[in-house]
């Protein structure tokens, strides 16, 4: 740690240039932050959703939208190579050699109309100049290396047909490709199960001894600080207000935003009453995706994404669903939804409709809402966030009134702690947290009977990850709302699910009680799961 | 038809050049035309422009677009000279004998007449191509040997037609037209089938290049059979023609002041007045000249639907020509390079010219009580304008006149006094250019308080409108071929008024109808004169065409290249014939 | 603070309540100062020709005439009103008309005497004439003031343009758009059904209606309304096709929205790329259209002022330039205008987009 | 994907029929027809098809017989004073057009023959309508291609560039100048190019018509290369002028979208060029829509597009044919024409939309919204 530090980051702020009523308004959105980073280090960065983490480390890479993005201040120093304002021969040489990136939303950081082999290869070539089969075996490698199983079978995927983690991995294995010597990663494992998870950071431990790989790591995940991180620093409204190495945050908080921070917990919920009702059923769900391969497009194989699944929902009751990365819990849900076409039997409310038309449908639609789990991907980006956010209340002709819908829009957005004044943006002038509290606000509003949530909270850090699951149980107490909660957190999981139901490969595994299951796990798979989870918490 | 031969008692008349009235103009023995310049020299070469394209060289069947100039490789029985308009003398046709009653005519062959490949012509080869324009001819082509039955080879020089008609020299002078068609080059050939490949003849030039659609090349032929007759000393001196196709005319004089092409007769007054400013002419590399034509035109002018009852009023009909305001087109438009047309047949000696002669008057005579008043007294004179436009005094008359015929103006327009519907007119044309040179009668029309307006339809559609009377006024001309005859009915009789496409006006006049009889039978070129000089002031007199205008020069443009004789001919240019390459 | 921000911001512009995302990209519309700009133009000479009436015509716009007036532009006065001898209607650009009034008054012209079809028989030198003090312009191959047909055609021009364009994008959109957002047999039997009508003899019919009606401005919009719209189509399919896959068109098929508002609000605003890059285009293509429909005769009635007859007749004369160059200037203007506006609306409409 | 394009196949049969069926029967209502055109030809009437852009040049309406002087001195026009036709003649004109028959056998005898790909001869010129597309098809392929290729190949760099310098002082000028070059008309410029570069006044460079040299087959092969383009060089300037403008603001356009979105920050992160971000990334998203365009263009361009520019380098091609056959009632052309186009715009199509799939998996045909 004596060494001079590869990255330096010196008084940096960055701004935002906006129009409004004719006036040039500049929002100073991170304001003089600085810091080193050393060879074989890991800096945590962490703070509260929106404090300006990722435009941090996307002005390392000058990655920002400029020139509407300026910076007032401040040097960006790469092994004394100065970034901000480089050229751009200089930035090309840096970008994904010496510096690379690990975006924080994978799901729309990949090119979605190139196969997930040409996206890494494309940096093997162009750095290192590796081509053709010794390419591919470097890329199979990589992905084994983040734990994508066949990943020669998926050499040939585009990104749309890959699950969020997949896609997470995808971007980890491409910004690794180089061998780099700083890698910014933005909330690396956020799709990622834990078993997933602790097999990348593993990886990224033994990257950084073997390569002296110096690692930015922003997250929110203060267990993953807490194992990793040599340091952390933590961020709030743009400004850097605390650091320190990692025994001193999480022994001697001085801030109370940092005391906050790690206090926070996952809150407690009453169990609701056990009901003999069904809201939501399904048996023998079954979703392949047909594998296509030349010009003629012919089905060759195919992905069994679910495989004879069966669940049921009862009002007012919370169903987990959990597993590893790529079993097929995305698949399930939009299955359910009738956003995919599948096989077997929905039943929603006691009925079935094997073709349902678009009334059925439309009602249905009003009563089961989802939060997808790419929030950026789920949000019109024309679309400024407050029609975004009401417009299910247009399609289902609730409010109709402007100013009463505007009120109704407002309230939504400061329950998910969004400031309503910037509800005129559009969704790309957001946080990735910020994204996601959009998106669950989108489907709340409508206050509909089921909720189904895919990692509806993966992008947020721990004050309001909490704030939001308040909100979700107070919701959930008043309305008798069912949900159906996707994530890979099994902290979270634990404390909101009634019921669990864990996948595999696309079968279900294991089913049942929520607390049983996480009492006494009996299929492999979950205790391995449960296991890795509680191990890395310990 | 009259048997012949057997006929001990007929008298045949045995000639070397005809005429269809009289006598030709050059006596047996002349040496060579007087345009003609027996010392040109021979060879050289020039290029001549054509507008389209074409597609063939098979003009004898329905299909396919031929090269107009391809003529020059087809030699006839008779030919005409420049300086008359029936004259004609042998070519390959030594001498014609016929009857008195001209029921038939027999064509004795010139036994030294080849074809190019030096095969003799006989008299098969004509029966070959009277069999094919029978059989295979293009419709007009049956049309116009409507009246020639039959042939018969009486040996291999002499050649007999039949005629329908008796007493008349036209069916002789169509046959005298024709060229023979090479048996021996023919065979197993088909003729109704369109051709690029030059065919075998025996005309002073020959096809020498064809490149489709875009230019065809005729050289001189060395050996010309016929280049020592008389007809033909002098002439054909060009050694090569060439004739490029262009299809846009902007681009054709482009090509002609870049010397791509030689000679440009210019059609239009606004190019010739305004765009030959260029260089060489000032230089005098390039030459240009107006040459004064005496051919005979046709009459042209906006033909009037007699078979539209508001049309039928010859008043109606004076007061809409009075209205044509020919002086301010002529100043704004024509560049003052046109003439009225003041006849039915212009530019030629049948048309009327001045007060009825005695001669005239006593052939309109019989018919007094059904001409209109003035015929047989006045001069017809088209009404003048001061040119401004907006001649007040041709308006004052045009509203008397329709006044009279029962439309008065009314609030600015002109109105049935019966019905108050105001008098309604379109003018239908299939040529573009015409909106534009009739834009200003319209205007003036409109000005008199009429709904008047003017419509452009393609040519079938023309055809076809027309050919139903679905029009009020046409854009129309009438083409004229002295001397007059036959086809004289068809454009203004009575019967064919009936007829689809006959007669495009609807002229229904038993006075013109007999007048026409008289023509067709007469017999002596100056009766036919007065008759259809009598005929000429019956029609303008009615009103039945609004003539519109001429030019009785022709507009010419050359490279200084050429040399040409002193003599021009009266009723052609004279080019490329009489031409010659410096 | 938050009650002031808990209300909806409300703004008007010309008296209509703008929603802040809608003047958000006003904003971004004034923020492209070319577009803004050529907006203005476009409306002020689009306004004026709308007027032309007034600025050009063979009509007094006043006439005193023993002390009483006369408006001929909105009346038509028989000449004998002014002493004349024909109950026809007074025909001012004629010297002795012209006489009779101003010996017992005055006249006021129009800024251009002359309308679109008024024959200018007093030229000095046969038509087309050069421009000169008379004729700015100059006059056409028919003695006509080329300025005062270019007023009069820009307007009929722009309008029938306009209202093609407008009308034949919204139907070729909202094809494309079903074609493209549905897929399947819908998309199927569409495209037959294009391809057909399509094939249909665009140039008979036009002979047939020519042939039964004189064609007029309102029987040729129709008629190539029936046909126009098919252009649109294929690139808003292809928009559609790709877009409807996308994830925010699940999540709003998730939330209920219906079909329509998906294409309309979702989908819609991407597509506008291609619109609005083709819109101007379009509406300069109509005017070469209706011209070529003037060089087949089924076009307007012969002597209606347009923009294409001065270009043909540019490339007819052209010893005389000032009708091409005429012609291609304002051609090239009215596009440049119409290009940058379209620029500037899609700088409106993109959300990333936001100032210069 | 194979059942889809089977299908699209199958149901091009129907679908030609109904348009050759819709045409017939509009066809039948058209004032006047082959006849009456064959009629107004042989008496002198016709006028030519493409005189209604070009003019006849002259101010005598209807023709004027001397003015013809140098280019008829054939005699021929000796049979000009013929008398008008009588029925029995315009009888046989219409037996010789087949229109003695009943329109519904007419247009069975035309689909039996289609089927048998026998397209017929024309009516006014006996070749076969299939030989004289063929024999027009150098000049269209010459032309299109030229034009479609020079268009893409300068439009979609420029439109990208355009793209990334949004707003710059290039981006304002190149729209300009394309604009500008779109508001010329193409028939006005190539007059002005024969005037400065082939007429006599100026340069006299280029050759005034034609596609190639006469003594082309003589030359060898170096000099037939140059000297075709020597020939073809002026008519794709007058055409390529205007092609531009749609194309690079369409690109420039499609390309603005999608150069702020995620993975083209993804590929810079990679460290990737810029012109391998816009070509290798960039590029495929936004092509879709440039694209889609395609077939129309080309089918444009090779059928109907470049008819005037065809008039006036007196080149003969498919624009021209098929003008041509409308305005005069050439029945046979027309439909064997619009049959091989129409054909030609399915086949296109249906390679386009695999195209599609091919560009962007994601699109499926057979997936059904509602
Ligand atoms: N293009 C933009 N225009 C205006 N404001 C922006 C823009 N992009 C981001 N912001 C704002 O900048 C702030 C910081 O954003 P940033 O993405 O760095 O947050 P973050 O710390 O990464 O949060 P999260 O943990 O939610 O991802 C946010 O409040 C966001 O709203
Ligand atoms: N459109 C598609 N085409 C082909 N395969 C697909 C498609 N969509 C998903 N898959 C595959 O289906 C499997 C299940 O995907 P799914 O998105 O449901 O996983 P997941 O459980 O949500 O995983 P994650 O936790 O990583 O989001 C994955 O292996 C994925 O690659
Ligand atoms: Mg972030
Ligand atoms: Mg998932």
């Amino acid at each position: 740690m004596s060494s001079a530090p590869v990255l330096t980051v010196e008084d940096l702020s960055v701004s935002f240039r906006q129009r409004i009523n004719r006036q040039e308004v500049i929002s100073n959105v991170v304001k003089e932050v600085g810091f080193d980073l050393h060879a074989g280090e890991t800096l945590a960065l962490v703070g509260e959703s929106g404090s300006g983490k990722s435009l941090t480390a996307l002005s390392v890479l000058q990655l920002l939208p400029y020139p509407q993005a300026f910076h007032p201040s401040g040097s960006i120093r790469y092994q004394g190579k100065e970034l901000v304002s480089a050229s751009d021969d200089t930035l090309r040489q840096v970008r994904g050699n010496d510096i690379s990136m690990i975006f924080q939303e994978p799901m729309t950081a990949l090119n979605p109309l190139h196969v997930i082999e040409k996206q890494i290869a494309e940096s093997l070539e162009l750095h290192q100049g590796i081509e053709g089969q010794s390419a591919r075996e470097k890329i199979i490698e990589l992905l084994n290396q983040v734990g994508i199983h066949d990943s020669e079978k998926r050499l040939g995927a585009y990104p749309h047909q890959l699950s969020g983690g997949q896609r997470q991995r995808v971007m980890i294995a491409m910004a690794l490709a180089n061998n780099p010597e700083v890698l910014l990663a933005d909330e690396p494992t956020t799709a990622l199960d834990v078993t997933v998870q602790a097999r990348i950071l593993l990886l990224l431990k033994e990257l950084q001894r073997s390569n002296n790989l110096g690692i930015l790591l922003i997250t929110h995940d203060l267990n993953m600080v807490r194992q990793v991180a040599d340091r952390v620093l933590v961020m709030q409204s743009g400004r850097m207000v605390e650091r320190g190495t990692t025994t001193q945050i999480f022994t001697s908080p001085k801030e109370p935003y940092t005391q906050t921070l790690l206090a926070a917990e996952p809150p407690l919920r009453q169990a609701p009453d056990s009901s003999e009702q069904v809201l939501l059923s399904a048996k023998n769900l079954k979703v392949w995706f047909p594998i296509k391969r030349g010009i003629l497009k012919r089905t060759v194989d195919h992905v069994k994404a679910v495989n004879d699944a069966s669940l049921e929902l009862k009002p007012g009751h919370t169903l987990g669903i959990v597993g590893e990365s790529g079993s097929g819990k995305t698949t399930l849900a939009l299955a359910l939804l009738r956003l995919i076409q599948s096989e077997g039997r929905i039943e929603f409310l006691g009925e079935h409709h094997a073709n349902p038309d678009k009334e059925t449908l439309q009602k249905m639609r009003r009563q089961l809402q989802m939060v997808f789990q790419d929030p950026f991907g789920s949000l019109s980006p024309r679309m400024a966030i407050t029609d975004i956010v009401s417009e299910g209340l247009d399609a289902h002709g609730l409010i109709t009134d402007p100013n009463e819908r505007d009120q109704k829009v407002v309230e939504i957005l400061q329950e998910v702690e969004i400031d309503p004044a910037i509800r005129f943006r559009y969704p790309h002038e957001f946080s990735g947290g910020q994204r996601q509290r959009i998106a669950i606000a989108r489907a709340l509003i409508l206050e509909p009977k089921v909720l189904f949530l895919d990692e509806p909270t993966s992008a947020l850090d721990k004050t309001v990850q909490v704030q939001v699951l308040d909100l979700l149980n107070r919701i959930q107490r008043q309305h008798q709302l069912s949900y159906l909660f996707i994530s890979h957190d099994l902290s979270v999981v634990r404390s909101i699910a009634d019921d669990l139901l864990v996948m595999k490969s696309g079968d279900v595994v294991e089913q049942g009680n929520a607390a049983e299951i996480f009492a006494n796990p009996q299929h492999e798979y979950t205790k391995a799961l449960l296991d890795a989870a509680f191990n890395i918490a310990a | 038809i009259l048997s012949s031969g057997n006929s001990v008692a007929e008298t045949i008349i045995k000639k070397s050049a005809i005429a269809e009235f009289g006598e030709p103009l050059y006596a047996e023995g002349f040496t060579h035309f007087p345009y003609a310049n027996p010392d040109a020299p021979k060879g050289g070469r020039a290029v001549l422009s054509a507008f389209g394209s074409f597609d063939t060289l098979n003009f004898y069947v329905l299909k396919g677009n031929w090269p107009g100039s391809i003529g020059l490789v087809y030699d006839s029985l008779m030919t005409g000279s420049s300086d008359e308009i029936d004259g004609l003398y042998g070519v390959l046709a030594e001498s014609v004998e016929y009857p008195e009653d001209k029921s038939w005519a027999v064509f004795n062959l010139r036994k030294e007449a080849k074809y190019h490949d030096g095969v003799g012509i006989t008299a098969k080869d004509f029966e070959l191509t009277f069999n094919t324009i029978k059989e295979n001819g293009r419709p007009f082509i049956q049309a116009f040997y409507q009246d020639v039955t039959g042939v018969e080879v009486l040996d291999d020089y002499r050649i007999k037609f039949s005629f329908a008609t008796t007493g008349s020299m036209k069916p002789i002078t169509i046959v005298a037209g024709m060229s023979p068609l090479p048996v021996h080059y023919w065979e197993g050939k088909d003729i109704t089938e369109s051709t690029l490949v030059p065919p075998l003849t025996s005309g002073p030039y020959r096809v020498k290049d064809v490149d489709a659609g875009r230019s065809i090349t005729y050289e001189l032929v060395e050996d010309y059979w016929g280049k020592d007759l008389p007809v033909n000393i002098g002439l054909n001196n060009i050694g090569e023609l060439r004739y490029d196709y262009y299809r846009d005319l902007t681009v054709q004089f482009e090509a002609f002041k870049a010397g791509e092409i030689d000679f440009r007769s210019e059609p239009s007054a606004k190019r010739w007045e305004v765009e030959y400013d260029f260089d060489q002419l000032a230089t005098g590399e390039v030459l240009k000249e107006e040459v004064p034509s005496k051919s005979p035109r046709g009459i042209g002018g906006y033909f009037f639907n007699l078979k539209r009852e508001r049309f039928q009023d010859i008043r109606v009909r004076e007061a809409i020509t009075a209205l044509y305001d020919f002086e301010a087109i002529q100043r704004t438009l024509l560049y003052g390079k046109y003439k009225r047309i003041n006849s039915y047949f212009p530019s030629s000696d049948y048309g009327a010219v001045g007060a009825p002669t005695p001669a005239e008057l006593e052939i309109l005579k019989p018919f007094e009580s059904e001409l209109p008043p003035g015929v047989l007294e006045k001069e017809f004179i088209l009404p003048k304008t001061d040119g401004s436009g907006r001649d007040r005094k041709n308006r004052r008359k045009a509203l008397a006149l329709f006044k009279e015929a029962g439309w008065e103006v009314k609030s600015g327009k002109l109105v049935s006094s019966s019905t108050g519907e105001q008098f309604k007119m379109e003018l239908m044309t299939g040529f573009p250019e015409s909106r534009r040179l009739a834009l200003p009668y319209i205007e003036a029309l409109k000005k008199s308080g009429i709904d008047a307006s003017i419509r452009l339809v393609d040519t079938a559609q023309w055809r076809e409108r027309v050919n139903s009377s679905d029009f009020d006024l046409l854009v129309a001309r009438n083409n004229f071929f002295p001397p007059p005859g036959n086809e004289l009915k068809g454009a203004f009789g009575s019967e064919s008024a009936d007829i689809r496409g006959g007669n495009t006006a609807g002229i229904k006049n038993p006075v013109v109808d007999a007048l026409i009889e008289q023509i067709v039978a007469a017999t002596e070129l100056e009766v036919l004169q007065t008759t259809t000089r009598a005929l000429d002031r019956v029609l303008l007199w009615n009103y039945y065409v609004m003539p519109t205008y001429y030019k009785d020069d022709s507009w010419i443009s050359f490279w200084d290249k050429f040399g040409r004789p002193d003599q021009k001919p009266i009723y052609s240019l004279g080019f490329p014939e009489t031409w010659w390459i410096k | 603070m938050e009650s002031q921000l808990a209300r909806r911001e409300e703004h008007k512009v010309f008296g209509l309540t703008v929603s802040p995302l809608n003047q958000r990209r006003w904003q971004n519309f004034c923020a492209n100062k070319r577009g803004y700009w050529s907006l203005w133009i476009f409306l002020v000479v689009f306004v004026f020709t709308l007027f032309a009436e007034f600025f050009a015509n063979d009509k007094p716009i006043l006439i005193k005439y023993q002390s009483e007036y006369f408006s001929p532009i909105f009346k038509t006065y028989p000449e004998t009103v002014f002493g004349g001898e024909f109950d026809l209607e007074a025909d001012y650009r004629d010297p002795y008309i012209v006489d009779l009034i101003e010996s017992k008054g005055w006249i006021v012209w129009p800024l251009i005497p002359y309308s679109s079809s008024s024959i200018d028989y007093e030229l000095d030198v046969p038509a087309p004439s050069p421009p000169s003090k008379r004729h700015l312009l100059g006059t056409d191959d028919q003695a006509r003031d080329v300025l005062a047909r270019v007023v009069y055609g820009f307007r009929i021009s722009v309008l029938f343009g306009l209202v093609l364009t407008i009308f034949s994008s919204i139907i070729g959109i909202a094809a494309g758009a079903v074609q493209g957002y549905f897929g399947g047999l819908t998309d199927l039997l569409m495209q037959r059904f294009i391809e057909i009508w399509e094939g249909l003899p665009v140039l008979y019919l036009l002979i047939i209606m020519a042939a039964v009606i004189q064609p007029n401005f309102f029987s040729l919009l129709a008629l190539m309304l029936l046909f126009s719209w098919t252009g649109l189509v294929a690139v808003v399919r292809a928009e559609f096709l790709r877009a409807r896959n996308f994830e925010y068109i699940r999540a709003a098929r998730a939330l209920g929205v219906s079909d329509t508002t998906i294409m309309v609000r979702h989908i819609l605003p991407n597509a506008m790329v291609a619109t609005l890059t083709f819109m101007p285009f379009i509406l300069s293509g109509s005017i070469t259209t209706l011209t070529s429909l003037d060089f087949l005769g089924f076009g307007l009635p012969a002597g209606s002022p347009s923009l294409g007859e001065l270009l043909n007749q540019g490339k007819n004369n052209l010893q005389a330039p000032w009708l091409g160059i005429t012609g291609f200037l304002v051609i090239g203007f009215m596009l440049s205008l119409l290009v940058f506006i379209g620029e500037a609306v899609r700088d409106a409409f993109d959300p990333r987009k936001l100032f210069k | 994907m194979l059942s889809y394009i089977i299908r699209r196949v199958f149901l091009m049969i129907p679908t030609l029929l109904g348009i050759m069926l819709i045409n017939f029967a509009i066809i039948q209502f058209a004032p006047g027809g082959p006849v009456e055109q064959a009629i107004a030809e042989f008496q002198g009437q016709g006028v030519d098809a493409t005189a209604r852009f070009s003019g006849t040049g002259s101010d005598v309406q209807g023709g004027d017989s001397a003015s013809v002087g140098a280019g008829d001195s054939g005699g021929l026009s000796k049979y000009r004073g013929a008398q008008g036709l009588r029925p029995e003649i315009i009888a046989q004109i219409e037996k010789q057009f087949g229109f003695d028959k009943p329109a519904h056998e007419r247009f069975f005898l035309m689909v039996s023959n289609y089927v048998r790909f026998d397209f017929g001869e024309s009516y006014f010129s006996n070749k076969k309508v299939v030989d004289l597309i063929i024999d027009k098809m150098p000049v269209s392929i010459s032309l299109g291609l030229w034009t479609v290729l020079i268009t893409y190949l300068i439009s979609i760099p420029l439109g990208i560039r355009k793209a990334v310098q949004d707003d710059s002082r290039f981006d304002v000028w190149t729209s300009g100048v394309i604009v500008v070059g779109y508001a010329i008309p193409s028939f006005l410029f190539a007059i002005l190019l024969i005037v400065m570069f082939a007429g006599g006044q100026y340069f006299d460079i280029f050759p005034l018509r034609g596609l190639t040299s006469e003594e082309w087959d003589t030359y060898p092969v170096w000099k037939q290369i140059l000297d075709y383009f020597w020939h073809i060089t002026l008519p794709v300037i007058s055409l390529v002028i205007g092609s531009f403008a749609t194309l690079t603001m369409l690109t420039k356009n499609s390309f603005l979208d999608q150069i702020k979105l995620q993975y083209v920050q993804t590929a810079k992160a990679k460290g990737l060029s810029e012109s391998k971000i816009l070509y290798g990334h960039v590029f495929r998203n936004a092509m879709l829509i440039v694209i889609a365009g395609f077939p129309a263009l080309l089918v444009s361009v090779l059928f109907t597009g470049s008819m005037i520019i065809e008039v006036i380098f007196s080149l003969d091609g498919l624009g021209l044919l098929g003008f041509e056959a409308a305005l005069n009632r050439d029945y046979p052309i027309m439909f064997a024409t619009l049959f091989i186009f129409t054909l030609l715009g399915m086949v296109i199509q249906l390679v386009r939309d695999i195209m599609y799939t091919i560009i962007d998996p994601r699109i499926d045909f057979e997936a059904n919204r509602s």
